[in-house]
């Protein structure tokens, strides 16, 4: 019974943690910019949700919306003013690092003054688990969180492969000339990848904030997740990113079974080494070697 | 010109990408001291061949051998050190470093902190580099970083490189392309002087113009298999296959 | 003052030595590593075990710390160069997250987040530097014999090859570069310097404990390293300068509420680093920005 | 020409910063207090509390000169406590500084003996603190003060037997584990597990999962700063109804919010603002400057300094400098001070020993006393 609880519990936390690397996924495998203020993205819409269903009392629809929104303008700022800047001169892996761990940095302190600096929590009835069998406890929204989960990567999916400028944001990391043919400007196209990438982690941030908590430097944590599952799922696939955020949830919360609590976040890493060393291409990858 | 013994020889490899067939069971020989040209349409399969011979990638099946023995699964660092020298279609220079840093990193191979060789092997080295510059024409410009090249400059540079790493085999991805008239008959001039050398070239070229003034021997494929084998005469009077290739060119 | 100011000095030193080392591989290989700061705790603890148990000197504490530390970095540099750059900066985020917390689990060893308390000051030959003056004097022979050892090897064949490697790896390999063995060795090279930093830092400060080696300590090595200019031998150096004193002029900045200080810092520190990337991502010390424009293939 | 303008450049930005301090006419004391990064929170709360003291010693002239509180970001992290410290000690001058944090307070301490300052900590209460010198103070009772009266009341007057233990893996989750497996069978109840979690761990269901599985009678928490609101959201999220208990890391005003932490019990130092006119002083202006009720760590940040301005007044009154030597030796001469929360007596290894009381949150801010 153990296990099946441990088991019900990675699911909900695999759910959050696919919803947050998804968006990371991508956007580093479209436009390869290696995009850390991510978490940023995550931690700006939490806070807005919070602010506005915890404190302001607005229903959840528009509290979401707001965070969504938020979410996504914060994504094209970030495009149109730091990444495209930078990419003007050599678009250096290190130089694009540097810039978004600035803002990370400033988005934290800014909400730490603003917010700040203690845990917050949007109190609901639905993080309160209930006994469905003996010792099984499963809260309203682990059940929530999966089919949001779901819904969203079917839409993501469907997006991707079916719409134009979808399948154009699939071709940007390949050849951005083919974006051309498709007669959109590779420039748009990016934008639209920071747009939409940084609104799918919302409900990730809205989650988090109704389980486990918020706090000003919890875009950091969100970022090594992220990257994290994006390496292990495969650079460039999204469903890979979704797999392996899945796998991350769920070993984090089975190595309880076995393991001391303390090394349940080691086990995170332990896992993500073990793809570095015997499959590099991850779930879903293309085969990776040297370019 | 045939050309003396047998440097390389591919026998029946094939490539498949996704369930296309790159490379389809060719067969073919490069002799030393001849300049032998591949010659096709796009998606020939010349770049994948050239990369099976420096074992950039692993042939599906067959054999590669180079001065008789195997180098099939071997890294491409240890087929380099065997003597394979190549350049790229996109040139690959080292672009922060200077001409003379490029075409000095390109004698050392030693991956210790330093080379062995001591005294004697440094001279030696240095003799290449200067060779290497003077023939490209560009020890005047030795201490400029490569990307303040010009475009030229940046062709020969990657010339300089191969030259000055003392390859025996020089596998060569469109070298002449964009060059202007004396540029290009420096070029020519540059690569007869090495074959007479003894180096053994092998090109990829679209410009058949190209391919005429340099060829010793040429290769043409499409879709992945070697049509013919030939002297340049034999093969570009041939006119099945230039409508293969002019073909290819009105699609 | 003046004990302020070496205080000061001795850590822009040991921190200089950090982006130093950290340069080697990443402004002079193309090794974008996450982990350094994992290099300085090896060194800062093998120093403290063997000076705390066995009154080890200076100079053999040291070399245990670069020894230990090199051989570590190994378990890094194998498996994760064979494959893309991204794949070598989620290893060294991975080395980086498992390390602390085998430096926090590992009590018996480690203190745990207790750290270990009571470090003797280093003796070097016989001789106690404990006085502050003294320590900057040893800390700043350590950085430049540091500094002479890795312009040496950036100017060599050696060099040359890391070089190439980073401008393009493939055109390298071409050349007969063993491009794995070429970057292991560099990332050996830089790992084993950078314990010397944990060394100085361990008997300056007479503690240790984790939280010395977190990620944000490994990011702030970049960010020196970035600011200052990589791919430079000054750099860093300028680098560590300005990443350790400009959070400190900040606070003399007038009317600023004494609780917001910390966060007004780090936000102007956030943005200087914003500005500096889109504006001169060179770095201060680097080639201008224009030379390094529409270059690279 | 720009690498000439950048060197330039930094030896400006050298000298100005050497040059930025200057002696004013006040008596100067230092705050190396965590104002920045995720634990600024309880950085706030104790200069805030420091500052409320400070105004009062000057508008009550205790002393001949006005007391200025110099704040120093310790960034919580050792290097960055050093730092800050030898920049109080030796720019600033400070003859006494407040300190928090265990590792930042075990980094800063050799500094502080060496140049002869005192630091006292009223934030951290890691056992280990009350090794670190005779400059080193605390004016908060460490952990295991605290465990060892809490314990007996939950296990013998509550008759919550069974406990279980959910520890960070630091000096201070160590140390109440110590006390726990002594004092639990003393008391007559029965430890049975023991948790232990890393600082930096957020998801606690499945240690709820493993809490439900030993069916304790009450839970105990040994951990500080946010994760301990996230022990206890999760833990009540997760089916676990069992009692909580904690120590004065529960005393955050967002604990006090958090609807999950509704009646779990808490030991700290007795810090009744309401039995003496000082204490409701301190409590009501603590409420007009934050807008939340004053806690224990008010208290202890408002005392350390306090303590400060008893013993620099005695010095002045005898006639001595004030220095960190000096304040020592006035505190074992004196070392019983009238403070919020009632008599505090110093021990000669510079720890306090004062009246812990029990509370319960009942979601008021600062909860009730229940012992």
């Amino acid at each position: 019974m153990v296990f099946l609880q441990l088991f019900v519990n990675g699911l909900q936390l695999g759910a959050i943690y696919a919803l947050t690397a998804v968006g990371f996924s991508l956007i580093f495998g479209s436009t390869k910019i290696f995009h850390v203020a991510h978490g940023s993205a995550f931690a700006i819409s939490g806070y807005i949700y919070w602010w506005l269903a915890s404190k302001l009392n607005v229903p959840w629809p528009i509290a979401t919306l707001a965070a969504v929104i938020a979410a996504a303008v914060f994504g094209l700022l970030m495009e149109r003013f730091i990444y495209r800047p930078i990419q003007r001169h050599e678009a250096s892996f290190f130089t694009v690092f540097i810039a978004a761990f600035g803002v990370q940095l400033i988005i934290q302190n800014l909400i730490g003054t603003v917010a700040g600096r203690g845990m917050e929590t949007v109190t609901t009835p639905l993080s309160r688990s209930v006994e469905v069998m003996d010792g099984l406890f499963i809260a309203p929204i682990a059940a929530i969180s999966i089919v949001v989960a779901i819904v969203v990567f079917w839409a993501l999916n469907y997006f991707l492969g079916r719409t134009h400028i979808g399948i154009a944001m699939r071709a940007l990391s390949e050849n951005p000339d083919l974006v051309r043919v498709f007669g959109l400007d590779p420039g748009r196209v990016a934008q639209w990848v920071f747009v939409i990438g940084s609104a799918v982690v919302v409900p990730g941030a809205i989650f988090t904030a109704m389980t486990a908590g918020l706090n000003p430097a919890v875009g950091t944590h969100v970022m090594l997740v992220s990257l994290a599952a994006t390496i292990v799922g495969g650079i460039g696939s999204v469903r890979g990113a979704a797999a392996g955020g899945m796998l991350l949830g769920l070993a984090e919360n089975l190595a309880y079974w076995k393991l001391d609590p303390q090394w349940s976040e080691a086990v995170t890493f332990i896992v993500l080494f073990a793809f570095i060393i015997f499959r590099p291409s991850g779930f879903f990858g293309s085969p990776t070697t040297a370019k | 010109m045939t050309g003396g013994e047998i440097l390389f020889q591919a026998e029946h490899i094939s490539k498949t990408f996704g369930g296309l067939k790159a490379v389809n069971d060719v067969s073919f020989a490069l002799r030393a001291g001849i300049v032998t040209t591949l010659v096709g349409p796009n998606g020939a399969g010349k770049t994948t061949l050239f990369n099976a011979m420096t074992g950039h990638l692993v042939p599906d099946q067959g054999s590669v051998t180079f001065l008789g023995k195997s180098i099939l699964g071997l890294p491409h660092w240890k087929v380099a050190r065997l003597g394979v020298g190549r350049t790229f279609q996109d040139l690959k220079l080292f672009s922060h470093m200077t001409v003379q840093e490029n075409v000095t990193t390109a004698t050392e191979s030693g991956s210790w902190l330093w080379q062995m060789g001591g005294r004697s092997a440094k001279a030696e080295r240095t003799e290449r580099i200067e060779r290497a510059l003077e023939a490209t024409r560009l020890e005047h410009k030795r201490d400029t970083r490569a990307v303040d090249l010009s475009y030229a400059e940046r062709k020969f540079l990657s010339i300089a490189r191969i030259m000055a790493s003392g390859a025996r085999l020089w596998l060569l991805d469109e070298p002449a392309s964009g060059l202007d008239r004396s540029s290009y008959d420096r070029f020519l001039s540059v690569l007869r002087n090495e074959v007479k050398e003894g180096v053994t070239i092998c090109i990829i070229e679209h410009n058949l113009d190209i391919v005429h003034s340099i060829s010793d021997r040429i290769a043409f494929l499409d879709q992945g298999k070697l049509l013919a084998e030939g002297d340049p005469k034999t093969i570009l009077s041939d006119p099945a296959l230039a409508a293969i290739y002019f073909g290819e060119r009105g699609a | 003052m003046t004990t302020y100011i070496i205080s000061l000095a001795i850590l822009i030193g040991i921190n200089a030595i950090l982006a130093v080392t950290l340069n080697f591989i990443l402004g002079y290989a193309g090794i974008f590593s996450l982990a350094h700061a994992i290099f300085f705790g090896i060194g800062a603890y093998t120093a403290a075990i063997l000076a705390m148990k066995f009154g080890a000197d200076f100079t053999v504490a040291t070399a245990a710390g670069m020894l230990l530390s090199g051989v570590i970095s190994l378990a890094l540099a194998l498996p994760a160069l064979r494959v893309r750059g991204e794949y070598f900066v989620a290893a060294s985020l991975g080395l980086q997250m498992l390390a602390l917390t085998v430096f926090s689990e590992w009590k018996s060893v480690t203190g745990g987040i207790g750290g270990l308390i009571g470090i003797p000051p280093a003796r070097l030959f016989g001789f106690d530097v404990s006085d502050p003056v003294l320590f900057l004097g040893l800390t700043l022979a350590c950085l430049a014999l540091i500094l002479i050892a890795i312009r040496a090897l950036v100017r060599s064949s050696f060099g040359r090859s890391l070089k190439a490697i980073r401008d393009d790896e493939t055109a390298a390999s071409a050349l007969g570069k063993n491009v794995a063995v070429l970057k292991t060795l560099a990332v050996l090279v830089s790992s084993s310097f950078a314990a010397v930093a944990g060394s100085l830092f361990a008997f300056y400060l007479s503690f240790i404990n984790v939280e010395s080696f977190v990620l944000e300590v490994s990011v702030q090595i970049i960010a020196m390293v970035i600011i200052g200019g990589t791919g430079t031998l000054l750099g860093p150096v300028i680098g560590a300068v300005i990443v350790l004193l400009l959070p400190a002029l900040l606070t003399y900045i007038p009317y600023l509420p004494p609780t917001e200080i910390g966060s007004i810092q780090q936000m102007i520190y956030g943005l200087a680093m914003v500005l500096l990337m889109i504006f001169r991502p060179s770095g201060l010390w680097g080639y201008g920005s224009d030379t390094r424009k529409g270059g690279a293939p | 020409m720009f690498k000439v303008r950048i060197a330039a450049a930094v030896a400006a930005l050298c000298v100005g910063w050497v040059s930025g301090a200057a002696a004013q006419d006040t008596i100067k004391i230092g705050a190396n207090l965590p104002m920045s990064g995720p634990n600024a929170e309880l950085g706030e709360i104790f200069s805030r509390a420091a500052g409320i003291a400070v105004k009062h010693i000057n508008a009550d002239k205790m002393l001949s000169k006005p007391v200025e509180l110099a704040i120093e970001d310790s960034q919580a992290t050792p290097q960055g406590g050093v730092v800050s410290m030898n920049k109080l000690v030796s720019v600033t001058k400070v003859p006494y500084v407040l300190s928090a944090y265990t590792a930042v307070s075990k980094a800063i301490a050799p500094v502080g003996d060496r140049a002869k300052v005192v630091s006292i900590n009223g934030g951290a209460v890691g056992p280990d603190l009350a090794e670190l010198g005779d400059y080193f103070w605390n004016v908060i009772p460490l952990v295991n003060f605290e465990a060892e009266v809490l314990i007996p009341f939950v296990v013998k007057e509550k008759g919550l037997k069974n406990i279980v233990l959910i520890f960070v893996d630091d000096p201070l989750g160590e140390s109440v584990q110590k006390v726990l497996r002594e004092q639990v069978p003393k008391a007559g109840g029965k430890l049975v597990g023991e948790l232990q979690v890393q600082r930096a761990t957020q998801q606690f269901a499945s240690i709820a999962a493993n809490v439900r599985q030993l069916k304790p009678d009450a839970i105990y928490i040994a951990s500080f700063g946010t994760q301990v609101n996230q022990i206890i959201k999760q833990l009540r999220d997760n089916g676990v109804t069992q009692q909580l208990v904690s120590y004065s890391a529960m005393s955050t005003p967002s604990i006090a919010e958090l609807p999950e932490a509704k009646g779990a019990w808490y030991t700290t130092q007795s810090a009744d603002f309401t039995t003496s006119a000082l204490g409701q002083r301190v409590a009501k202006e603590y409420k007009e400057l934050s807008g939340k009720d004053a806690n224990a760590y008010v208290a202890n940040y408002y005392n350390a300094v306090m303590v400060f301005g008893i013993l620099a007044q005695q010095l002045e009154k005898a006639g001595k400098p004030i220095t960190g030597t000096t304040l020592l030796e006035q505190r074992r001469a004196s070392p019983t001070f009238e403070l919020v929360g009632g008599k505090m007596t110093f021990q000669q290894n510079g720890t306090v020993a004062a009246p812990v009381q029990i509370r319960e949150i009942d979601g008021t801010g600062a909860g009730k006393q229940i012992k």
